[in-house]
């Protein structure tokens, strides 16, 4: 049992999953994942650098995955908002690393210190184009050591840069957790001769084989260029999509008395701590409220949403910021049932009263109707 | 008087001391030539001897935290270096 | 105990009285009394100015907010940090302040326990000013009991370079001793 | 009666006193310095933008009574560009940290450097990250410790001097916040320079670089920057003697942007 | 009439708006947006400059809008990617000014000669953070010039960073075009005295009145950092997005058939002309087929969707991308009909016929289920 | 029996040709000089990474037979760092377009100058964007015409040699397209030097800078070339003359940063 | 019009011989002559070697869709260009193509005119080559009558520099003669 | 023979030409001391009496298109250049 922080748990948690590289910039509340690896990796002759800014962090850490090294950057949002180009290129080349965004209050520069939950739509469509997405969160110490670790496994397994979004409040508290050894997955070399570099999840490093070419330009699957054959790159890209979307590992939740809930509540991050607060107190009352904690919010599991809302007779969506994770919320529940958003963007979290007073308030609702 | 700042008078020439800025970095109160600057208990600065100031200024140049205003009827010769 | 549960403490003093330690080595004690514990503290600017503040919460049971908004014990060791994060104060709670930081002409509410923190920690030798924040501490573990002296004594090894460790050890008795008269 | 200091105090946004800076930081004197150098420049205050980076140093528009920008991390110069084509009559002073100007800003500040548009940057140099807690920046020195470069640091600092000069600054100097006498001078001469002015302050970070490089409090500080430095008048024909050298480096006057600009719009203009 | 490119129809749209500074960097397919204005701005006494990059050049349009100039830049995917960071800036001081994405094949450098509209969501979510959004698109190299002096006028009401979307097609083909003399909205000074520059949409540039205060931190009225009274922040936040989604000028669309339509289509930029050709095909068909065409992206048009979809059988969402606009769509929607996708990543414009099919296979269903 | 040019082809990824430059373009010759370098280094081709920018120039890698990675527009030393600390057995080349060096990579360009990293940056400068069409570059000379400088441009260019210099990279040199002699051993230097490699070459742009500026074709740009350049041993004590001067600026050993990283791995791995 | 409505034309040739520009005219003629027009054309390297290419469509009505995919006239001036965008053809199309732009030993199709469009425009004096564009285009104008002569000479005026338009004048007209004999 | 490229012969010296890659340039022609080298109608590179050849090799090496290869017994002094 330790003491730690929720940026240490992210450092332990990388260091466990085999991350060998760590490019970054200084940024609050981003900068002590920094710190933590500048000191866990050289004994384990990792690389650590400190780069000029979070646009070349990024790059960096695309380079060193080409070189065969797992490798994270972590950042917050205005760091993120740079690291948009690169991340598209990183989807582009199909390149597995890990990119970790504390949320702070935003827009801009906005409220350095405070957490937030305003990166939920950017960590999907911050960059131009169309590309496969993995984003997931965490709500405690634990979880975050836990759920660095799956994005590391995510990103080799699917050959893509996986976000992960922690904030202010999670990355800066310190937790008693205990550290287990998780599985890892290694980057798969080629099975045989004749290894097309785009052709599937295999991965070749430079160096490691015949040479080849990776580009941000359409590309065959040999890597080199096809910049105007679009069929080709549309084909590509769904291909990639399909990945992650059919996949089995990829959707990571946790729900607290789904099973007889009445009344959904959908959050994630650290938010899903008030709304677990907010289920006891409702319980309490005799309300069958139900949390359902997103730990995967891209690709998003419409399908287990859609499923949960046919069930309940209403959802209620709490997230720190003005709308963002309930518009795919309300795409995927389609009508089959009311969902009502609970946002802010003060800087503070959500007691548990304030989440139990949403679902009271569809309740009340339903009994004024009934 | 200055609104908010403690008056050390000596005849015409006056220190005054802006103590809700000072944050007890010292610096004045090594560059004071009479040493007459301290920290107090609240780690804010304190004059303790104005008769003892020659008003050169050296505690204004160097605070990082605009604490010190001079006032006095002649130009010292570090005066036109501020 | 006197507190509910979860119990939430917060350490406030200027940057550089080592606030966030206290914060941490509560939480680390706490953890080996077998609590639940979340701890957090200022950041920026805020961190390095004269109102800085690190905030505990212990439970029995998973916590669920992370952060206090009402504390039931505050303990205070600046005149800024006393102003700022001195109130609100839970019913039934503790405040602990340094009899400096008391600002002048202002009479303490009646919850308080004004002890001399800082000077007690001036007069443990050279140095001594630095521990202000463990007989802090070792008031707030007489005062309250919230964590055992043991995990406390704990936490500072694991916490405190080896050098600095015995004249820490000292000032968390000081701080003991200094609150036994006032014992809530 | 003249007042020391009181002068200075209408220069300043006084509600918004005390600033940021941790006890004892240098930028706080760099900002006395500044004030100085408006109070002998004379400029009317609304006439003035201070445009500020992200950063220690970036905040330093927020404590004066002119205009203040407050913008994005590295990019104040480009902001700067974009507001001083536009009112050329303004004076624009940009105040950045070390790691806002060369590093994630190294771009922009060449860049203006090359085009000379008749702006002064201010460059507080403390070698180190101070608002996110002590992280190398690209001036941290090769073996200077901060919280990313435990073991020291691998990396030759820049030149911030040697980078304007070949960048195509038209007025480049250097002074510390010692040199409290040589630096509002400098920040006068380069805000009067028709052309883009780069003044490096060497400022003190107590807080972290002091601390994790051992050297002590502010007074300690300001010490070692004197022992760092040599003036260009003090400098022997024994060179240098490993100190960095302090005064102007250059002083030229070059065509200056938006002034060339404006002729070429009174041309098209009379064309059409 | 004319003959020109939807890049000069934009240049010529924004010099009619009244702008006068213009600040980019190179990138096709938007290129010539800039070399027009490098010709267009000097004899008007406007300033052009061209930057070192993206992140610059919206920085100096920035800087230049609280200088008192109209200001835009223009960009493809890649710079607008690079932009996220200033774009949220803008949002945060609320500075008037328009920033012209003309979509390209992505993600990264893609097919940079093929248009796409895959920047759509990015166009809205793209900056980290909640903010309000104006972003608008076209269908003809007319809208280009029609719709960017929207943009200027929107931008100065508003006080906002508004987004035009165009793409690679529409910025290089030329069409046939009559340019009239369209009203332009003027920055609007302070009121009177004790202006506070953050209180409402009045602009006070610098020096044209007393000093103050621009920061990206959250401020108060006065522009003066608060940062970390998240309150204040939030108030600000939703004061600035009600004002755009409550005004009655900002959503801007289109329909054809919509009167009587049993299936509607959805469509926006350079497909909804492929639209408009379906319902063309589909009516001569006599399968009662409406278009919505949306000038108008964000905000959504929540209302106007839901009630028009809850008088078709089925609406067709057809886009130059694997799935962007049709989330808001199926949010907005909520079960009133089934919404159906139709995209496509290739670098290719649909085809009339095309989403005429698409149509025709939900009415096909229809009929069977009959 | 020796073939010239045969040797070459085995450098080049065949199937790729013929390359996308215009008829005329410098880069083409740039390529060969690279080809040139090869055969004499003879180095294994695909412990070869050859790392591209967004540009004209930027496509180089696509020709050769070794590791190719086309990156995003001014960042290729930035993707080649971060490959390069991970293996720092592979040999790695970028090329990149001086737009892309000094304009929107300007950033990137100074710091691997700083860091010292066994890197070798060949940068074509040719004065303009081609890709895009002709727009201005930070190296296009005051008073040039571009397609967004109709008028001339009002900018003074970047030395690239100076601000390398200046930046802190430890070999530094300048070579042309006409000099076909000369670059290729400059490119073999550059490689084999043990630390950060800047080789500048001039090149030509027929289709656009050519043009816009009346410069003739790809024969009378080569001329134009020679005569605005001087070789430094043929600077004579009258200088420059207004002339580019050739060759190599600095040729120096420092400590390089992948050997020192290394280092303190070994020191921290023995600790723990 | 013996072509449906909208009209596609296709002009393909080596960056440099004028096939953006030959398109441009074509779109502007029409416009002149009262219907709707759009005009694309290939860009980045592609316009820049070999095989670029510039459309046109025009329409009585608003025009749909802007690419041309399989164009009712193809006009050819190089070898890659006939290679790469010299086909596929509407039916009922026309195909024309510069003598020296069949690849050699191939049959051209039936439905191609093969014409000395580069070497007419050589003979037409110094710099005449630069001229092949315009020939193209009065053999395009004389063989499809898509837009009028009248409205070409209009859009070569508001094109052309004032010291070039003789000489392309004479273009048009050489293009239009080279025409006559094969009107289809 | 190389495959896909020409063959102009003199003895034992060969130069092979690949007009595929040609773009037409005239690097080569102005380079060409003998002035055997012209564009033909397809603006492509042709040779037109390699008797006269000097097989100096300044073709290849200013030909920005990889379009020369020479191949001859003895070193030319320009070939160790290339």
């Amino acid at each position: 049992m330790k003491l730690i922080q929720g940026n240490e748990a992210c450092a332990l948690g990388a260091m466990q999953a085999g991350c060998r590289f760590f490019a970054g910039y200084p940024i609050t509340p981003a900068t002590e994942i920094m710190e933590w690896m500048a000191r866990l990796l050289p004994p384990e002759r990792g690389v650590f650098i400190q780069m000029e800014d979070e646009i070349a962090a990024l790059a960096a850490v695309i380079g060193a995955s080409w070189g065969g090294a797992k490798a994270m950057t972590a950042t917050s949002g205005p760091g993120f908002s740079l690291m948009q180009e690169n991340l598209g290129y990183a989807a582009m080349t199909e390149t597995p690393c890990v990119i970790v965004d504390s949320q702070r209050g935003g827009p801009s520069t906005g409220l350095p210190t405070l957490p937030a939950q305003g990166d939920v739509m950017q960590a999907r469509w911050g960059s131009h184009g169309d590309r496969a997405a993995i984003v997931l969160t965490a709500s405690t110490v634990r979880d975050v050591y836990e759920v660095t670790v799956a994005a590391f496994n995510l990103s080799e397994t699917y050959r893509l840069p996986v976000v992960l979004l922690l904030d202010a409040m999670l990355s800066h508290m310190r937790e008693n957790v205990e550290l287990p050894s998780l599985p890892v997955v290694s980057r798969r070399p080629p099975a045989g001769p004749g290894f097309q570099p785009f052709a599937g999840t295999e991965f070749q490093a430079f160096g490691d084989g015949a040479p080849f070419v990776v580009t941000g330009l359409a590309h065959a699957a040999s890597g080199r260029p096809r910049a105007s054959d679009g069929p080709n790159l549309d084909r590509m890209l769904r291909r990639s999509i399909a990945r992650v979307e059919t996949a089995d590992d990829v959707i990571r939740y946790r729900g607290i008395g789904l099973e007889d809930a009445e009344h959904l509540i959908i959050a994630y991050g650290i938010t899903a701590r008030s709304a677990a607060g907010a289920v006891q107190l409702l319980r309490r009352e005799g309300v069958r409220a139900g949390l359902l904690e997103l730990q995967t919010l891209w690709p998003f599991p419409e399908r287990l949403v859609r499923v949960l809302a046919e069930q309940v007779e209403d959802v209620v969506v709490a997230e720190l910021n003005l709308g963002q994770l309930v518009l795919p919320v309300r795409a995927a529940v389609g009508g089959a049932a009311p969902v009502r958003h609970l946002g802010r963007a003060d800087g503070m979290l959500f007691s548990p009263e304030e989440i139990a007073a949403a679902v009271r308030t569809t309740e009340d609702r339903e009994v004024a109707r009934a | 008087m200055i609104p908010g700042f403690a008056r050390y008078a000596q005849g015409a020439a006056v220190l005054h001391v802006n103590r809700a800025w000072c944050k007890g970095c010292n610096l004045c109160i090594a560059a004071c030539p009479s040493g007459i600057l301290s920290l107090d208990a609240d780690q804010r600065i304190a004059v303790s001897d104005i008769d003892r100031c020659i008003f050169c200024g050296l505690c204004a140049v160097r605070c990082p935290d605009f604490v010190f205003v001079l006032e006095r009827p002649i130009l010292h010769p570090f005066e036109a270096l501020t | 105990m006197r507190f509910g549960d979860p119990i939430q403490v917060r350490f406030a003093g200027a940057g550089g009285q080592g606030v966030m330690l206290a914060g941490v080595l509560t939480a680390e004690a706490g953890m080996h009394d077998g609590l639940h514990v979340v701890s957090t503290q200022s950041y920026g600017p805020e961190a390095r100015l004269g109102a800085a503040k690190s905030e505990v919460v212990l439970s029995r049971d998973e916590i669920v907010l992370p952060d206090v908004r009402v504390p039931d014990i505050v303990v205070c060791l600046s005149v800024d940090a006393y102003r700022k994060h001195g109130r609100p104060l839970a019913g039934g709670g503790v405040r602990i302040v340094d009899d400096r930081a008391i600002p002048p002409g202002e009479e303490p509410d009646p919850d308080t326990v004004v002890l001399p923190l800082i000077a007690t920690a001036r007069g443990l030798g050279p140095g001594g000013e630095l521990t202000a924040n463990v007989v802090a501490l070792g008031a707030f573990v007489a005062l309250t009991g919230v964590v055992t002296e043991a995990s406390v004594r704990r936490a500072l090894r694991h916490r405190i370079k080896p050098a600095l460790l015995d004249q820490n050890e000292r000032a968390l008795a000081a701080g003991q001793a200094l609150a036994v008269p006032e014992r809530v | 009666m003249p007042r020391v200091g009181e002068d200075l105090r209408q220069y300043l946004r006084i509600e918004a006193m005390p600033h940021v800076w941790c006890p004892g930081c240098g930028h706080g004197q760099v900002a006395r310095a500044l004030a100085t150098a408006l109070d002998r420049l004379a400029l009317p205050l609304d006439q003035l933008v201070l445009v500020g980076g992200i950063g220690c140093s970036g905040r330093t528009p927020f404590y004066f009574n002119a205009n203040a920008m407050h913008t994005t991390h590295g990019r104040a110069l480009a902001f700067a560009t974009g507001l001083k084509l536009t009112r050329p009559e303004l004076t624009l002073i940009t105040t950045m940290g070390d790691g806002d100007t060369a590093a994630i800003g190294g771009n922009h500040f060449i860049h203006a450097c090359r085009r000379n548009i008749d702006l002064t940057a201010i460059v507080y140099n403390n070698g180190i990250y101070g608002m996110t807690g002590g992280q190398q920046a690209p001036t941290t020195p090769r073996g200077a410790r901060t919280v990313t470069t435990p073991l020291g640091s691998l990396e030759p600092a820049f030149d911030i001097v040697q980078l304007a000069l070949a960048a195509g600054a038209t007025f480049v100097a250097r002074s510390t916040t010692f040199d409290f006498d040589e630096l509002p001078s400098l920040i006068v001469d380069a805000v009067r320079h028709p052309g883009f002015a780069v003044v490096e302050v060497l400022t003190q970070c107590p807080t972290y670089y002091g601390r994790l490089n051992a050297l002590g409090d502010a007074v300690a500080m300001l010490d070692y920057e004197r022992d760092l430095t040599l003036p260009q008048e003090a400098i022997t024909k024994e060179g240098l003697a490993g100190k960095r050298p302090l005064g102007v480096f250059r002083r030229e006057v070059a065509p200056e942007y938006t002034a060339q600009y404006a002729e070429l719009c009174a041309r098209q203009a009379e064309r059409s």
